[in-house]
C-alpha cells in the first residue's frame, strides 16, 4: 500500500487537481437545481436546457462583445451578464406561464411539465444556434496555464479551471449558504419550502418566493451552462447529458442541501479523475457508483432534512 | 391478574432532554390504564418505543412473556399490539371506509390480488365499526376530506380493526367535540370490554379518565410519579397542581 | 413494366437532432441541393426527385417505424439510410425484406457486408477499415519512429470499432509498439482535462483519437491550450470535419483524415470544376465549407443516378422496377466530387483515402492539410468476402512501401 | 375589526359554510364553538384568506378584504394558530416565533419587546426556545403556535382549538393569559374555536355556535354561559 | 352502464380499431406493436406511480427484455419461448433490484432507478464484445410455436401477441388495483408509516408491485425486439425511461386503458410530427403533453372518463 501511494502518489495528485476543477462546474450545475427542488419540491428537467442556453448565450454575448471592438477580459464578465439574462427571462416566464399553474399538483405532474418544457427548448435551441458546435474559449486563452511540477517533469493546467471555477464554485457556496442561514429572505424560503400555507398565513407571499427562488435558479443554471462555455464545444444535446449528472449530484446530496451538492460534486469530480487515471473503464458509472454507495449507507442523502416528527 | 406488558427502566434522551427516564411499568391483562402528565413528559415517547417506532436507548419491553425490544413496528403489530396517534394517520386518498377496509385487510392478510379490498365480507364488517364511531354516514368521503374531529374518530376506528389484544391510544379524545366525547368513549369502552382488549391512553380529559380508567399513571419528565387507581390519584394534591389544575369541572 | 412516376421518391435517414445532427444536417443541406440542382437539370431519367427525411436520433424503434412507413406508405423508390452504424445495421436488413433499394450513403461498420450478402443494399463509401488503415500507414510512412500510442475515442461503437482495427493493423505493420493509455471517455463528455492531465503527464509519442463534432472539438482545444501538442503527435482520422470550427487552435504538424478523398482543397480532383462548383455551391447555402457527408451525400446521389441509367439501358430505356435497378448497383460507376469509385460485387463502395498534415496559410483562418497522400481504394479495403479483423491481421510491415508518395498543397 | 358577511365556502363542491355571518369587534372576545365537522377551522381559513369564497365578504377594520391575498392578512395585523399546528420544522422554537414578526418588517427592539412579552405570558416557551420545533411533544407544538400568533396578531388573533392536547392546568394558565392580554392591550380582538366549551366561559364575551356550517346561535348564548 | 362495464367495452372498442387500422394501413401496424409494448411497459409504470414512486429507469427492463430475446434468439429461436424467459429474466432481475430499490422513496427511487439503469447502458457499451455496443445486436427470424412464417404473417402475429398480452396484462391490472395488494400502493403514497402499524410492510408491497412492472417492461422489451428485430443500449438510456413516464402522464394513470391511449397516442404523434417536420418532433410532442397537463389533468383517458361519466349522469 505504501508503495502504491510512492509510487502514484504525484499522479494521485494531478487527479485531485483535475478532480476539483471538474467538481467545481458539476457543483455549479446542480447547485441550482437543488435550490428549485428544496423550495418548489419540482425536479427541473428544464434546468438541463437552462444550462444550454446559458452556454450558447455566453458565446453568443462573448462574440458580441468582441466584434463590439470590446478588449478580451470583457469576455469574463460577458459569461456573467449572459448567464443574468437568460435566467432573468426565461425564469420568470417558465414560472410565471407554467409552474405556477400547477403547484397545488401531483410532484409527477410538475416534472413532466419540465420535461415537456425541456422538450421544446431543446428544438427551439437548435433553431437558434443550429446544430454545428459552438465554441467560444478566449476567457480560457485570456487566463493562461499555470504549470504543475510533476517529478522532472510539468504539467501545464488550464488557470480558468483550476484556479477561477473552484474560486467562483466556493464564493456560490459559501454565498448561498450565508444567503439561506443568515438572511430573512433565506429563511423565508426556507419556511416556504416547509410549509407553504403556514408560510401563507404568517405573511409570506409564498408566490412571490416561488418565482424569485425559480428564478435564481435558472440563473445558477445559465450561469453553469456559461462556466463551461470557455471550456468545451456547445452541440446540441448537452442539456440531456447535464440533466442526468445533476439529477444525481441532487439525490447524493439530499433535497435542497447545497452543502450535500458541494460534497457531492467533489466526490463525483475526483472520483472520475481518480477513475480516468487508474480505472478508465469505470469512469462513466463513477457518479451512479457514489449515489448508489452513498445512498446505501444514508437512504435520505448525504444531508438528509429533519423531518418533523408526525407519530 | 398477570401482567400483559411489562416495561422496565426504558431509557430514551434527544439530545439533553430525558423523554425516558426509567420507566417502568407493568400493564395488567384487561385493564384500562390511563397516562396523564404535563405536555412533553414524554407519554407519546413511551407509546413509540412500545410499538417500535422509537428504539430505547435502555431498558427492557416484554409482551406476553417474550422481549419486543426494539423491534419494528410491523413485527410488534403482528403480536397483538395496535395504537392509535396523536396526530390522526390516515390514508387520504382513500375513503374512510377504505381506511377501515385496509386495516381489516391488514388483519386478514392482503396478498391477494384478485380479489377487491371492498369485498362484501370486509365492506360490512367496516362499516359496522364506522357505525360505531358515528362515521357511517361518512363512510364514502375520502379521508382528506374530514375534519379534525372526525379523522381523530377514524384513526381510533382503524386501531380498532385491527382487533388488538394490547391497545394504545394517544390523546383519543383530543379535539373530539364535548358533546360527542363521552357517547364515542363509551361505545369504544364497551367494545374494548366485550372483546377483553387490555387498552392504555393517554389522556387531557380528567373526566374520561375518571370514569374509564381503572388505573392512572402519572407521567412528568420522562419518569412515573404516581401510579394508581383513579380516585386515588385524581385526588392527589400534587397530581392535582401539576397536572389537573384547581379549576377542575366535576 | 413498371410504370414511369411522377415523381422519384427518396427517403433519407439522418440525424437532425443530438449530438450526430453536426453530421446529420450538413448531410440534409447537401441532399437539398443536390436535389434541386437534379431537378432544374430535369431529374434522373426525366422524373423530378422528392426527399422525404427522417431522424434517426430517437432510436431504432422510430427508425423502423419511419423506414417501414417511407416504403409502405409513401411508396419511396430508394432509402438513402443513416450515418450511425446501428441504424445502418437495423435498415439495411429491413430493406432487404422490403426489397426496397438501400443505399447506405454514410454509414461506417464494416460488419454489413462483411457479416451477410445483400441484394437490395449498396455503400457508396468506403467503411471503417480504409478509413483507419490510411492514417496509420500515413503515420508509418511521415513519421516511422513511434513507439508508445495512446488513444481517446468516444465510449460507443464507433470508437471501439475503429481502435480494434487500428490495434489490430498495428500489431501487424509495427509489431512491439506500446500502447500507454486506452481512454474512452462517455460519448457526450464536455471535458476532457482529466484525460489531457493523464496524456501529459504520460507523453505518448502518438495520440489516435477518432472523435469527432464537438468532443473532437473540444477536445483539440483543451489539449491545445494545455500544449499537449507539443508533446505527442496527433492521429485524427476524422479532423476535417472540424478544421474550419476549431480554426488555429489546431497546431501544424498533425495528421488529419476525412473518411474518403474528399475536401474542399483537394489536391487532385478528377474535375476540378465539378468539385469547385460543389464546395461554393454549398457555401452559399450552408456558410461552411462542405464536410465529408455532404461529399457522401453527393456520392449517393451520383451513385442513384448513375445506377438508374444503366438499369433504364438494360431494361429498354424503361421505367426500372425495384429489383433491376437494384441490379444495376454491383459493379457500378460513378463520379463523386473528387474521383471515380466503383461498388464492389458485394455492395462495398470502393473510394480512395485522403490523408494529411496540418499546417498553417494566410489563405484560411484554419489548419489545412498539408503533405497529402492519396491511398487507392484497393490497397487499403478489405478485399471482397473476408473479414476486416482477419485480413488486417495477415497485413505485413513492407505493406507502407507500397503508400504513395505525399503530394504537397502547393503543388 | 373582522367581520365575515354572508360568506358561502364550498370544498370539492359540496357546500361547507352556508351564509355565515360574524363580527369580531375591536377588543372582543369572541368564541365559535360546534360539534366536530361543523366548519368552525374553515370559517378561520376563510377570514385568513387561505381559501377561495363563493359568496360573501370578509371586512377587515370595515374595509372590503375579500380579494386581499391570504398573506396581506398578516401584514394587517392578524394572527392565525392553525389547528395542526405547522410549525417550520427545521426552525428552533424562537426562530418559528420570530420569523412572522421578521417578515413584518418590525424593528428589531419592537421584535424583542414581543419576544419578552410572549415568554412571560407563556413561560414554558422560553425554555423551549432553542429547541428545533421539528421534535416538539403535541402539546408543545401548539403552545408554539399559539406564541406565533401573538407575535403579529396585534389587531385580532385567530385561534383554532388552541387548548387541544394541553394537559388542563396548562389549558386553564392558557386561559387566563390570554385574558390577561386582553386586559393589558385591550384593542386586541381575540377569536377562539373550541369544540370544548368549558374552556372559554370565563374568558369571552360573545359566542357563535355554529352547525352544518351555519351559525345557529349567537350573542345570546353568551348570557346562558 | 358503470365506467368499469364501459371500461371494458371501451377496450375491446379500441382493440377491434387497432386490428382495422393495421389492417387497413400496414405500416401502421408496426407503430401499433411497438405501441401496445410500451403501453404495457407503461402499465407497470403506472403501478408505482399509485404507490407515489416515478421509475427514471425502467427503459432497463424493457432493454433487458429486448437483450434477453437478441441474445436466446440464436439458441431458442421461438418467439413462444423468447416471450416467457425474457419475462422471466426480468422478474429475476426486477427482484434482485426491487429488493434493493424498494426501501427508498420518491426522489431517491426514481434517482437509483436511474441510475441503475444508466449502469445498465454503460454496461451495454462496456461489454462491447458480447453485445456490439451501440451498433446493437440483430435479432435473427424467429419462429412462432415452431411454425416458420413469412414476413406479413411474421407481423401480424408479433402484433397479435402484442394486443393479447396487452390485453391480458391490463385486465390484470384492474384486478390487483382494486385487491388490497393494489390498494395499499396508494396507501404507501398517502401515509407510509401508518401501513407499518397495521403490520404490512410496504416494502413488500412495493416490492411486488415492482417486480410487476419489471416483467410488464420485460415483455415490453421482447415485443419491441421481435418486432423491430434490432436491438441496442438507447433503449435503457434514461431519455427512454423519461418517454415511459411521458406516456403514463399523457394517457392518464386513472385506469388501466390510460397507458395504452397514451402510447398509441404518443406514437402517432411522434409519427405523424415526423412526418410534417422530420426535425422539430420533439418540439411537437412537448407541446401536446404540455397542453394536456395544462388542461386536461387527468390525462387522455381522464378526460374520456369524464365526458363518459357526464353522459351517464344526464
Ligand atoms: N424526535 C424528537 N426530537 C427531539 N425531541 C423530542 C423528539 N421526540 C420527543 N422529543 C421531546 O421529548 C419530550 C417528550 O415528548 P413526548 O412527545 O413524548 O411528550 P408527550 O408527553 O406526549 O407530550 P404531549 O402531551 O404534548 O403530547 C418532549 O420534550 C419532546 O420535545
Ligand atoms: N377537502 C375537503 N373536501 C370536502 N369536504 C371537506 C374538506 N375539508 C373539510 N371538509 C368538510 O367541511 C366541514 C367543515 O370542516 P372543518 O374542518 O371546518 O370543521 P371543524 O368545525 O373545524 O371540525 P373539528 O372540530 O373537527 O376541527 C366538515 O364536514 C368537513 O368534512
Ligand atoms: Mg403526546
Ligand atoms: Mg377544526
Amino acid at each position: 500500500m505504501g508503495n502504491w501511494f510512492t509510487e502514484n502518489g504525484p499522479l494521485l495528485g494531478l487527479a485531485l487537481l483535475d478532480g476539483i476543477a471538474s467538481a467545481a462546474l458539476i457543483f455549479m450545475v446542480a447547485v441550482g437545481l437543488n435550490l428549485v427542488f428544496g423550495v418548489l419540491r419540482v425536479l427541473n428537467v428544464a434546468h438541463g436546457s437552462l444550462f444550454a442556453i446559458g452556454a450558447y448565450a455566453a458565446a453568443s454575448v462573448g462574440f458580441f462583445a468582441a466584434s463590439a471592438g470590446l478588449p478580451a477580459w470583457a469576455s469574463l464578465p460577458a459569461l456573467l451578464f449572459a448567464a443574468m439574462l437568460v435566467g432573468l427571462v426565461l425564469g420568470p416566464l417558465i414560472e410565471r406561464l407554467l409552474l405556477r399553474r400547477i403547484y397545488d399538483e401531483e410532484p409527477v405532474l410538475q416534472l413532466l411539465v419540465t420535461f415537456a418544457l425541456f422538450m421544446i427548448l431543446e428544438d427551439a435551441q437548435k433553431l437558434v444556434w443550429g446544430v454545428q458546435p459552438v465554441s467560444f474559449s478566449t476567457p480560457v486563452s485570456l487566463m493562461g496555464t499555470v504549470d504543475v511540477p510533476f517529478g522532472t517533469d510539468v504539467i501545464p493546467y488550464n488557470t480558468y479551471q483550476v484556479i477561477l471555477l473552484p474560486a467562483v464554485a466556493v464564493v456560490t457556496l459559501v454565498g448561498l449558504a450565508i444567503f439561506l442561514r443568515r438572511t430573512l429572505t433565506g429563511r423565508v424560503i426556507l419556511a416556504v419550502t416547509m410549509d407553504r400555507e403556514a408560510a401563507t398565513a404568517m405573511g409570506i407571499d409564498a408566490r412571490k418566493v416561488f418565482l424569485l427562488t425559480f428564478t435564481f435558479g435558472a440563473m445558477l443554471a445559465a450561469l453553469g451552462g456559461a462556466l463551461s462555455t470557455p471550456t468545451s464545444s456547445l452541440v446540441p444535446g448537452i442539456g440531456a447529458s447535464t440533466i442526468v449528472l445533476s439529477f444525481a449530484v441532487v439525490a447524493t446530496a439530499g433535497l435542497g442541501q447545497i452543502e450535500g451538492a458541494a460534497l457531492t460534486a467533489l466526490m463525483i469530480g475526483i472520483g472520475r479523475s481518480i477513475a480516468v487515471t487508474f480505472y478508465p473503464e469505470l469512469e462513466v458509472v463513477v457518479p451512479y457508483i457514489i449515489m448508489v454507495a452513498v445512498l446505501l449507507v444514508r437512504p435520505q442523502g448525504l444531508f438528509g432534512v429533519v423531518e418533523t416528527r408526525r407519530v | 391478574m398477570t401482567a400483559l406488558l411489562e416495561a422496565r427502566g426504558l431509557r430514551l434522551a434527544f439530545g439533553g432532554v430525558k423523554a425516558a427516564d426509567g420507566i417502568d411499568l407493568a400493564v395488567m391483562r384487561a385493564e384500562f390504564l390511563a397516562i396523564i402528565g404535563p405536555n412533553g413528559a414524554g407519554k407519546t415517547t413511551f407509546i413509540n418505543m412500545v410499538t417500535g417506532y422509537l428504539r430505547p436507548q435502555g431498558g427492557t419491553i416484554t409482551y406476553e412473556g417474550a422481549e419486543i425490544t426494539g423491534r419494528r413496528p410491523r413485527e410488534i403489530v403482528r403480536r397483538g399490539i395496535a395504537r392509535s396517534f396523536q396526530l390522526p394517520q390516515l390514508f387520504s386518498e382513500h375513503t374512510v371506509e377504505e381506511n377501515a377496509a385496509l386495516a381489516i385487510a391488514a388483519r386478514q392478510g392482503i396478498w391477494s390480488p384478485f380479489v377487491p379490498l371492498l369485498r362484501p365480507a370486509w365492506r360490512d364488517e367496516a362499516r359496522e365499526l364506522l357505525d360505531r364511531f358515528g362515521l357511517l354516514p361518512l363512510a364514502t368521503r375520502r379521508a382528506d376530506a374530514l375534519n379534525e374531529g372526525t379523522r381523530k374518530l377514524a384513526d381510533i376506528a382503524m386501531a380498532v380493526a385491527l382487533k388488538p389484544r394490547l391497545l394504545l391510544m394517544d390523546e383519543p379524545t383530543s379535539g373530539v367535540s364535548a358533546s360527542e366525547k363521552m357517547a364515542v368513549v363509551e361505545t369504544l369502552a364497551r367494545v374494548l370490554r366485550e372483546a377483553g382488549v387490555t387498552a392504555v391512553f393517554v389522556e387531557h380529559d380528567m373526566d374520561v379518565v375518571a370514569r374509564f380508567a381503572d388505573r392512572v399513571a402519572v407521567w412528568s419528565q420522562g419518569r412515573i410519579v404516581a401510579l394508581g387507581p383513579p380516585a386515588q390519584i385524581l385526588a392527589d394534591p400534587v397530581v392535582q397542581r401539576e397536572v389537573i389544575g384547581i379549576e377542575r369541572h366535576a | 413494366p413498371v410504370q414511369r412516376p411522377s415523381e422519384l421518391k427518396i427517403g433519407v435517414t439522418t440525424f437532425l437532432s443530438g449530438p450526430a445532427s453536426v453530421f446529420g444536417v450538413p448531410g440534409r443541406n447537401a441532399a437539398e441541393m443536390l436535389a434541386e440542382e437534379i431537378n432544374r437539370e430535369g431529374g434522373i431519367g426525366g422524373v423530378p426527385v422528392r426527399l422525404f427525411f427522417v431522424d434517426e436520433a430517437p432510436g431504432i424503434d422510430h427508425l423502423v417505424g419511419e423506414f417501414r412507413r417511407l416504403v409502405q406508405n409513401e411508396r419511396v423508390d430508394v432509402m438513402f439510410a443513416s450515418i450511425s452504424s446501428g441504424s445502418c445495421l437495423a435498415c439495411t436488413p429491413l430493406g432487404e425484406e422490403l426489397r426496397k433499394v438501400t443505399v447506405l450513403w454514410d454509414c461506417g461498420t464494416q460488419r454489413i457486408f462483411e457479416e451477410r450478402r445483400y441484394q437490395y443494399a449498396f455503400r457508396t463509401q468506403a467503411n471503417a477499415t480504409p478509413e483507419i488503415l490510411a492514417p496509420l500507414l500515413y503515420l508509418m510512412k511521415t513519421k516511422p519512429d513511434f513507439r508508445t500510442v495512446a488513444v481517446l475515442n468516444q465510449d460507443y461503437a464507433w470508437g471501439r470499432d475503429s481502435w480494434e482495427i487500428w490495434k489490430t493493423a498495428m500489431d501487424a505493420l509495427k509489431p512491439g509498439t506500446r500502447v500507454v493509455a486506452e481512454l474512452f471517455p462517455r460519448f457526450g463528455a464536455t471535458d476532457f482535462s482529466a484525460e489531457v492531465t493523464r496524456l501529459l503527464a504520460l507523453r505518448p509519442d502518438v495520440i489516435l483519437s477518432t472523435s469527432w463534432g464537438g468532443e473532437l472539438d473540444t477536445f483539440i482545444r483543451q489539449a491545445a491550450e494545455r500544449r499537449l501538442f507539443e508533446r505527442s503527435t496527433f492521429v485524427l482520422p476524422l479532423a476535417e470535419s472540424s478544421l474550419e470550427r476549431v480554426g488555429r487552435s489546431l497546431p501544424a504538424g498533425h495528421i488529419v483524415g476525412s473518411r474518403g478523398d474528399h475536401w474542399h482543397q483537394h489536391p487532385r480532383p478528377a474535375n476540378p470544376q465539378a468539385l469547385q462548383r460543389f464546395v461554393e455551391n454549398y457555401r452559399r447555402r450552408a456558410d461552411a465549407y462542405p464536410i465529408y457527408p455532404t461529399y457522401h451525400m453527393a456520392q449517393a446521389f451520383s451513385a442513384l443516378r448513375a445506377a438508374h441509367a444503366k438499369a433504364m439501358q438494360a431494361n429498354g430505356g424503361n421505367w426500372p422496377s425495384d429489383a433491376q435497378l437494384a441490379a444495376a448497383f454491383p459493379g457500378l460507376e460513378f463520379d463523386s466530387p473528387t474521383s471515380r469509385m466503383r461498388i464492389r460485387e458485394d455492395g462495398q463502395g470502393l473510394e480512395p483515402q485522403l490523408i494529411g498534415t496540418t499546417v498553417h496559410t494566410d489563405r484560411f483562418p484554419f489548419a489545412v492539410m498539408d503533405k497529402m497522400v492519396i491511398f487507392p481504394p484497393d490497397l487499403v479495403t478489405t478485399p471482397a468476402g473476408q473479414n476486416s479483423v482477419a485480413w488486417l491481421r495477415t497485413l505485413t510491415p513492407d505493406m507502407v512501401n507500397r503508400v504513395p508518395d505525399p503530394i504537397s498543397a502547393a503543388g | 375589526m373582522l367581520e365575515l358577511q354572508s360568506v358561502v365556502v364550498d370544498i370539492a363542491g359540496a357546500p361547507v359554510l352556508r351564509d355565515v355571518s360574524l363580527t369580531l369587534p375591536r377588543g372582543g372576545c369572541v368564541a365559535l364553538i360546534g360539534r366536530n365537522g361543523a366548519g368552525k377551522t374553515t370559517a378561520l381559513r376563510a377570514m385568513m384568506g387561505l381559501l377561495p369564497l363563493r359568496g360573501g365578504r370578509v371586512l377587515i377594520e370595515g374595509k372590503d378584504a375579500t380579494a386581499v391575498p391570504a398573506h396581506h392578512r398578516a401584514r394587517l395585523g392578524v394572527g392565525y394558530a392553525p389547528e395542526e399546528r405547522r410549525l417550520f420544522g427545521v426552525f428552533t422554537v424562537r426562530q418559528n416565533l420570530l420569523l412572522p414578526a421578521e417578515v413584518l418588517g418590525l424593528a428589531k427592539s419592537e421584535i424583542g419587546r414581543r419576544l419578552d412579552a410572549i415568554f412571560t405570558l407563556l413561560p414554558e416557551l422560553a425554555t423551549l426556545a432553542d429547541r428545533r420545533a421539528a421534535g416538539l411533544s403535541g402539546g408543545q407544538g401548539k403552545m408554539v403556535a399559539l406564541g406565533r400568533a401573538l407575535m403579529v396578531g396585534t389587531r385580532a388573533v385567530l385561534l383554532d382549538e388552541p387548548f387541544q392536547g394541553l394537559a388542563p392546568v396548562l389549558a386553564q394558565r392558557y386561559a387566563a393569559a390570554l385574558r390577561e392580554l386582553q386586559a393589558s392591550f385591550p384593542d386586541v380582538a381575540l377569536l377562539v374555536t373550541e369544540s370544548n366549551p368549558q374552556l372559554l366561559t370565563s374568558l369571552v364575551d360573545t359566542t357563535y355556535v355554529i352547525e352544518r356550517g351555519e351559525i345557529t346561535q349567537d350573542g345570546a348564548f353568551a348570557a346562558q354561559g | 352502464m358503470t365506467l368499469r362495464r364501459i371500461e371494458l367495452l371501451l377496450a375491446l372498442l379500441g382493440a377491434g380499431a387497432l386490428v382495422l387500422a393495421a389492417m387497413t394501413t400496414p405500416w401502421l401496424k408496426f407503430v401499433l406493436t411497438i405501441a401496445l409494448a410500451k403501453g404495457i411497459a407503461v402499465l407497470g409504470i403506472m403501478l408505482l406511480l399509485r404507490a407515489g414512486q416515478v421509475s427514471f429507469g425502467h427503459a432497463l427492463y424493457v432493454a433487458l427484455g429486448a437483450y434477453a430475446v437478441a441474445f436466446l434468439a440464436p439458441v431458442l429461436p421461438d418467439a413462444a419461448l423468447l416471450l416467457p424467459a425474457a419475462a422471466l429474466t426480468t422478474a429475476v432481475v426486477g427482484t434482485l433490484i426491487g429488493l434493493f430499490v424498494s426501501r427508498y422513496r420518491e426522489i431517491f427511487f426514481g434517482m437509483l432507478n436511474l441510475a441503475l439503469s444508466m449502469v445498465f447502458y454503460s454496461m451495454l457499451e462496456k461489454f462491447y464484445h458480447y453485445t456490439k455496443g451501440t451498433d446493437g445486436i440483430r435479432v435473427p427470424p424467429l419462429t412462432v410455436a415452431g411454425l416458420e412464417l413469412d414476413r406479413v404473417t411474421h407481423e401480424w402475429t408479433i402484433f397479435g401477441i402484442a394486443l393479447a398480452l396487452a390485453l391480458g396484462f391490463g385486465a390484470f391490472a384492474r384486478v390487483y388495483l382494486a385487491s388490497p395488494m393494489g390498494q395499499a400502493l396508494t396507501a404507501i403514497k398517502t401515509r407510509e408509516t401508518r401501513l407499518d402499524f397495521m403490520g404490512v410492510s410496504a416494502r413488500s408491497v412495493l416490492l411486488a408491485a415492482y417486480v410487476l412492472s419489471a416483467t410488464m417492461a420485460g415483455c415490453a422489451g421482447a415485443l419491441i425486439a421481435m418486432a423491430t428485430r434490432h436491438v441496442t443500449p438507447l433503449l435503457s438510456y434514461w431519455t427512454a425511461s423519461g418517454e415511459l413516464v411521458f406516456i403514463a402522464i399523457l394517457g392518464g394513470a386513472g385506469g388501466v386503458l390510460g397507458p395504452f391511449l397514451g402510447a398509441v397516442t404518443y406514437e402517432l404523434v411522434r409519427v405523424y410530427a415526423a412526418a410534417t417536420v422530420a426535425d422539430m418532433w420533439q418540439m411537437i410532442l412537448g407541446a401536446v403533453l404540455l397542453l394536456v397537463i395544462l388542461f386536461a389533468r387527468g390525462g387522455i383517458w381522464g378526460l374520456l372518463a369524464l365526458r363518459l361519466q357526464r353522459r351517464g349522469a344526464a
